[in-house]
């Protein structure tokens, strides 16, 4: 995510809207606001499924403020009490310490996938998964060395503090790597999407929502990276969306997380936005990285 | 008791520069008073210390005393602002302020609490007409001060000056940037004015020290050479150097 | 003279003659090379964006993922940003460059302020955005909001307010100062009558281009004001309410802001011409804040001293 | 004028009659005088809260001097995790100077133009279109880093374009307004007798400007660059966008680097506050902030020979 | 054939405002000439323009010609820096480089090719001694020329005008800064040098024209009034206003 800061005005308490509104539906009668600081990744998300919630006659008097910041940012507010909701990209064990990290409540809104992605000059349709640590580890530096091109290897990073890059390394290359020398460090997907589509022999790694004709996606290990191949288990460089609160929410920030995992929105806003519904997800993945079938 | 308006053993610095050397001298009332002397020998220093708007200037201070009607003006206490109210200067260069004839005029009288409209009118009128300007501009006193003349401008000044009724006119080589035909109308002024105020004003030019003034000072390296009435200075001054810059006028 | 040093002469005049023209090409070359600097930046950004702006664009929404956003919410937050900015910054910077200008005296005291307006205008705007977040968003709790970026840009911004009073101060005339003085006024009333009119002009122009410093930042804001905007409601102009787009303590995004993010994170389609068209947007303010303050403190100034009348 | 000691007692009987002047006085005197202490307290509390932030990296979580300030390596997420700033430190450096000696001659020559040789038009043409330079914000100039400066590099003089170099190259466009304002201050301010003076010799103008002139404003054309550099340095989105960020020491101006800057814009918003990798690039703001006195102190030193 | 230095018909604008109006007057050999006249009538601007220095004014331009030994120095092609070699300048001000004493002195000589150290040192002392200012700075020519008093800085001006041998020297009030000693010695030395050069001085200072010069030219508003023998000028005007300015010095 790029961008930072915390955020830290307590709206929990300031209610808005008038609180006894009798003609809102008998199902709703909580009023409050509920910020939602964090990830950057997630933030269109929360930020469209907001309005339409806002615009939900039923939830009249609830209020939702999304703000970024990064995952970081997102975590430290809500683990202060800052926030209600801290986006995140990670888990909240590998920001915060054990103890902060065990009053938060993961609630997953999403899974996004990742890629690794080449310029098209490359000339390369997939790697394996020791061919991408190779790459990335500075070993391999030459396209042909994978059975592609002639042509140097430039690597594109994200930020290592970055979610995409601490998915990417986790599930893809199963270790944390450094930059070597000469590669590329960018703060957003976007540029990162950019510079590979326009510079000979890059290689880095996006967010399927980013993906297009500009440039090639890989195939890992020989499987493509689809939504399909993802919610069957076969591709496995995904990572959820948490929406973390601190301890149980209250009523409204619930029924602001139940319509977020409604159908309502997960066939809609989720899939739109590219993100993988998680109801279509056929396995399921804890914070140590275990996955198991649902 | 000294003189009613006077000086008594007053030195100004600059820092460590000494520009006035224990001067002591006293100003007699409705009469003028010339200071003359070479360029840089302490005669603007001298005349704005009477006021002490010498003050202003960072880095200067001063020795010695100023009596006016038995108050000491340097005395730390005094109400420096109180004092100036009663003393009107006027400076070589016309300096209006950027406001309308009217306003120039009329600022000084209104801050001292007149709000009166016909008053300020009336003050206005009676000022402008004691500085000989009255006729000239008495059809566009709302225009800028800045769109007259240089000699309108300094007897605007002038007027200014005498709007607030002071007793005594501090003159700073008042026509020095002016015509000759300005030159003039200011000189003529001095001498109506005189009547009713003390007048002290330094110049450079012998010919108009000699035409407006009673008494003159010649000051040379921030001391007071010779004082006295104006005819024996001109025509028998007592120290030969008074006479080489009359009659010269070296540096 | 004898004739060797005649010699000498016109052989050296020679030679000096020619490192002249030779010198005066490569200035003018030089010079000429940063007007096109000018010309070609402007030119491209213009080229670039101008085909984008319509009125759509400047006022409606931004769009994530769909094409066809707008500018709407940005512009307005850099201009209403602005303006609060602008209120803290013009009282405080005026205070303190009377005080530098008239009041101070020399002396190690002075000579402290100046240092300190110096090194706060030297300030690295991001560290100012690091205080600012620490302070204005967590410590007093004003959450990514409007006020924290004004008062970020305030600490960017008063410096310079400073230094423009300042300056604008010292160049009246003493003489008319002294003519207050001398007719028995305070030194305050000369400072808010006789030399605030005076010095108006070149405090606009001063202001107008600080103004457009301002409208252009974005390091400090992206810890402040924040990268986001949240729906507002434009028919409700009540600051204390919650959608309103004046209430200062939601987050906002401003244009430069905008541009950044959609830069960097621009998922939706139309990304890469958003970003052309919302910088020739910013570009195009800041060319109105130039021509603006100089027209301004010439008409002013004209004005003030009524010198149209004059000649 | 030298007033003797007074007693506050006296003090207190002269300042009874509340006269209209010396209440307006006291009023100017306060309103100016709190604008005054709060532009002090703003600095202070800067100061303080930067130092306290960017210190904990040494005295909370014990990362050493040496391994900061000298070390090469970067990896905040790696176990054991390593903080070598010098790489984002010497990054900094090198664009700064690159950046300077590429806005420098062009700057001075563009002074000289209006000043020196074509006064009309350099009022009237070359001026402001320099304030309009200054006046474009940086992410303007980092998008055109991005779409231009780049592809360019990359297309004709090799490399991935991102890099030391189109770094380089943006910051110098950044702070050519910079430096050419102060140093056509500066010309505009020397005493024409020394021109005249060198002309009535015979001199042409070159001889004039390179003999007379420009000896005479070097202190002042110096901070100019100074007051450039400092610009530079602190500088953060579009050297960001456009110098690649990887934490290593360049090898060559074609490859990727990062700065102080960079890598504290990267950085901020993903790490916790209070986490180590938080601290350590708080730990950079403060060099920033350092070095900003540094500049300052070179500017006043710098001013003081102006002097003479 | 006009006199060898001699301007024909001159006339001298800023912008639309003529500051000199078609002035046509010689100056002969081996004396001084004194331009006088009241502030603004455009003496210093007629000074500048013998040679051409004026020009760099912005906004400054002349009709008419300027002689010197047949040549029109105000032809497009006169080659400006080679008859600015011939005819040396001092101003009001001193103005010495920032640099030392002796670099000050040697800076025309090595601009003319003088590269020999030896030669250089022996004009710096001649000019030196000819500007009667050797003996009170030989022993610190290393030390920068800011540090020399106000008088010994304008006579370093006039010594610099020297080391490039000219056959014209102009003066604007070349001693109007100074004190009286300074004064005495800035005119004995043009006394002095009029010997070997032509000599253009401008003064406000009458007792100093009358001593120093041989011919008087009395200028105003631009216009050449008179122009004659100092004697004749100072004792027998032929105008009105010459005599007026000379007695009176009005404004
Ligand atoms: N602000 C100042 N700081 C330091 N020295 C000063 C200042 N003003 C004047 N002086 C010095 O004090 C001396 C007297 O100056 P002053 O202006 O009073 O002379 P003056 O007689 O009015 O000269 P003039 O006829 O040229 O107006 C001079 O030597 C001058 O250099
Ligand atoms: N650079 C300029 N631009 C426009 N007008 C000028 C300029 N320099 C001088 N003038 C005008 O030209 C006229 C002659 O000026 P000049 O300086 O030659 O007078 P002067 O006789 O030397 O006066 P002083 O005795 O005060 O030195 C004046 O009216 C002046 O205002
Ligand atoms: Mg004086
Ligand atoms: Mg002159
Ligand atoms: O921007 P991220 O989602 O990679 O943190």
């Amino acid at each position: 995510a790029c961008g930072s800061g915390n955020s830290g005005s307590t709206t929990t308490g300031a209610s808005s809207g008038t609180g006894s509104t009798g003609e809102t539906a008998s199902t709703s009668t909580d009023s409050g606001s509920i910020l939602a600081v964090g990830s950057t990744a997630l933030q269109p998300l929360v930020d469209q499924v907001a309005q339409k919630f806002m615009a939900d006659s039923k939830y009249a008097n609830i209020s939702v403020q999304v703000q970024g910041g990064g995952s970081g940012t997102g975590l430290t507010q809500v683990s202060e009490g800052q926030a209600t909701i801290g986006n995140s990209d990670v888990f909240a064990a590998e920001k915060l310490d054990a103890d902060k990290a065990a009053e938060l409540v993961d609630h997953q809104v999403a899974v996004v996938a990742m890629a690794a992605v080449a310029n098209k000059d490359a000339n390369v349709k997939g790697l394996t998964k020791q061919q991408l640590v190779d790459i990335f580890t500075g070993k391999v530096t030459n396209w042909k060395d994978v059975g592609g091109a002639d042509q140097k290897i430039v690597i594109i990073n994200r930020p290592s503090s970055s979610g995409t890059r601490a998915t990417f390394e986790k599930y893809a290359l199963g270790q944390k790597t450094e930059d070597p020398a000469g590669s590329i460090q960018q703060d957003s997907s976007g540029t990162v999407k950019k510079l590979i589509a326009e510079t000979p022999g890059a290689i880095g790694y996006l967010a399927l929502s980013y993906l297009d004709d500009s440039v090639a996606e890989l195939s890992y290990d020989g499987v493509e990276p689809t939504v399909e191949n993802v919610e069957a288990g076969k591709y496995p460089v995904w990572a959820y969306e948490h929406m973390y609160t601190k301890g149980e929410p209250d009523a409204s920030t619930k029924a602001f997380l139940d319509y977020m995992l409604s159908d309502d929105v997960q066939k809609s806003d989720v899939t739109q936005l590219g993100y993988i519904p998680i109801s279509g997800m056929q396995v399921q993945r804890d914070a140590e990285g275990k996955v198991t079938k649902k | 008791m000294p003189m009613p308006f006077s000086t008594e053993d007053l030195s100004i610095y600059y820092g460590e520069f000494q520009a006035i050397k224990n001067i002591s001298m006293g100003f007699p009332a409705a009469s003028v008073t010339a200071l003359i002397g070479p360029s840089g020998c302490g005669k603007s220093t001298f005349l704005r210390s009477l006021n002490r708007m010498n003050d202003e200037i960072a880095g200067s201070r001063s020795t010695g005393h100023i009596w006016m009607d038995g108050i000491d003006l340097t005395a730390p206490h005094t109400d420096v602002i109180k004092l100036r109210q009663r003393i009107g200067m006027v400076w070589q260069r016309p300096n209006p302020f950027y406001k309308s004839i009217y306003e120039n005029i009329a600022f000084g009288p209104r801050y001292y609490g007149i709000k009166n409209r016909k008053q300020l009118d009336e003050i206005v009128e009676t000022s402008l007409r004691r500085a000989a300007l009255w006729d000239e501009v008495k059809d566009r006193l709302k225009d800028s001060a800045l769109a007259l003349s240089g000699g309108q401008q300094q007897r605007l000044c002038i007027a200014r000056a005498l709007s607030v009724n002071p007793q005594i006119l501090l003159l700073d080589e008042p026509a020095s940037a002016l015509d000759p035909v300005s030159t003039g109308k200011i000189e003529e002024l001095i001498t109506e004015l005189k009547k009713d105020l003390r007048i002290v004003i330094v110049t450079h030019n012998m010919q108009q020290a000699a035409r407006v003034s009673d008494y003159t000072a010649y000051f040379y390296l921030g001391t007071l050479v010779e004082h006295g009435e104006t005819d024996q200075i001109f025509t028998n001054p007592e120290k030969n150097s008074t006479q080489e810059y009359i009659m010269g006028r070296f540096g | 003279m004898t004739t060797q040093t005649q010699i000498l002469r016109s052989k050296a005049r020679k030679r000096a003659k020619t490192a002249d023209k030779v010198a005066t090409v490569v200035i003018i070359v030089f010079a000429l090379s940063i007007v096109a600097i000018l010309l070609g930046l402007i030119g491209f950004i213009m080229f670039r964006g101008l085909g984008h702006i319509s009125w759509h664009f400047l006022t409606s929404n931004p769009q994530t993922i769909r094409e066809g956003g707008g500018i709407g919410p940005p512009l307005f937050n850099s201009l209403y940003l602005l303006v609060l900015t602008m209120i803290i910054t013009i009282p405080l910077g005026l205070g303190g460059g009377i005080y530098m200008s008239e009041y101070a005296k020399p002396g190690k005291i002075t000579s402290f302020i100046r240092l300190v307006v110096e090194v706060l205008s030297s300030f690295p705007s991001i560290v100012i955005g690091l205080f600012g977040l620490l302070v204005f968003v967590n410590t007093f709790e004003m959450g990514f909001s409007l006020l924290a970026g004004a008062l970020a840009l305030t600490i960017f911004n008063l410096p310079l307010m400073v230094r423009i009073t300042e300056q604008a101060f010292s160049g009246v005339p003493r003489e008319q100062k002294e003519a207050g003085l001398a007719l028995g006024l305070s030194k305050w009333k000369i400072i808010t009558s006789i030399m605030l009119p005076v010095a108006i002009p070149s405090l606009v122009t001063g202001t107008i281009l600080a103004a457009g410093r301002v409208f252009g930042e974005a390091a400090a804001l992206l810890f402040t004001s924040g990268m986001t905007t949240p729906p507002l409601n434009f028919s409700d102009w009540n600051p204390l309410h919650p959608r309103s787009p004046l209430n200062p303590l939601r987050p906002a995004e401003t244009l430069a802001t905008h541009i950044w993010k959609v830069n960097s994170e621009g998922l939706a389609p139309d990304a890469i011409q958003i970003a052309a068209g919302a910088s020739a947007v910013l570009v195009i303010m800041v060319l109105l804040f130039n021509l603006f303050a100089r027209w301004g403190g010439r008409t002013l100034y004209r004005y003030m001293t009524a010198s149209k009348r004059m000649n | 004028m030298e007033h003797s000691k007074v007693t506050p007692r006296e003090a207190q009987r002269r300042r009874l009659p509340l006269e209209k002047h010396r209440i307006e006085d006291w009023i100017g005197r306060i309103y100016t005088s709190i604008c005054v202490v709060f532009l002090i307290a703003t600095i202070v509390s800067i100061v303080y809260f930067v130092t306290s932030k960017g210190v904990a990296t040494f005295a909370v979580n014990g990362v050493s001097f040496a391994d900061f300030f000298f070390g090469t390596r970067w990896a905040p997420d790696a176990s054991p995790p390593a903080f070598g700033a010098l790489p984002a430190i010497a990054g900094s450096f090198l664009v700064t100077l690159l950046a300077a000696a590429i806005a420098s001659p062009l700057s001075i020559a563009a002074a000289l133009f209006m000043t020196e040789i074509v006064p009309t038009f350099g009022k009237r043409i070359l001026q402001p279109a320099i304030e309009l330079l200054s006046g474009i914000p940086s992410v303007v100039y980092g998008f055109i880093g991005l779409t231009l400066i780049v592809p360019f590099l990359r297309d004709h003089v090799g490399g991935q374009g991102i890099g030391v170099g189109a770094g380089a190259l943006v910051l110098s466009i950044m702070i050519l307004p910079t430096i050419t304002s102060v140093a056509a201050d500066a010309l505009a301010n020397l005493q024409r007798g020394q021109r005249e003076a060198s002309y009535a010799l015979g001199a042409t103008r070159w001889q004039t400007i390179y003999r007379v002139v420009l000896p005479t404003v070097l202190p002042a054309l110096l901070t100019g660059i100074v007051l450039g550099m400092a610009r530079a340095f602190g500088e953060a989105l579009a050297v960001q966008m456009v110098i690649g960020n990887a934490p290593f020491i360049p090898t060559s101006l074609l490859e990727s680097a990062s700065t102080l800057t960079s890598i504290i814009t990267l950085g901020m918003g993903n790490t916790a506050m209070g986490s180590i990798q938080n601290n350590a690039l708080w730990s950079m703001a403060l060099v920033l902030m350092l070095m900003t006195f540094v500049f300052i102190m070179i500017i006043r030193l710098l001013e003081r020979r102006n002097r003479i």
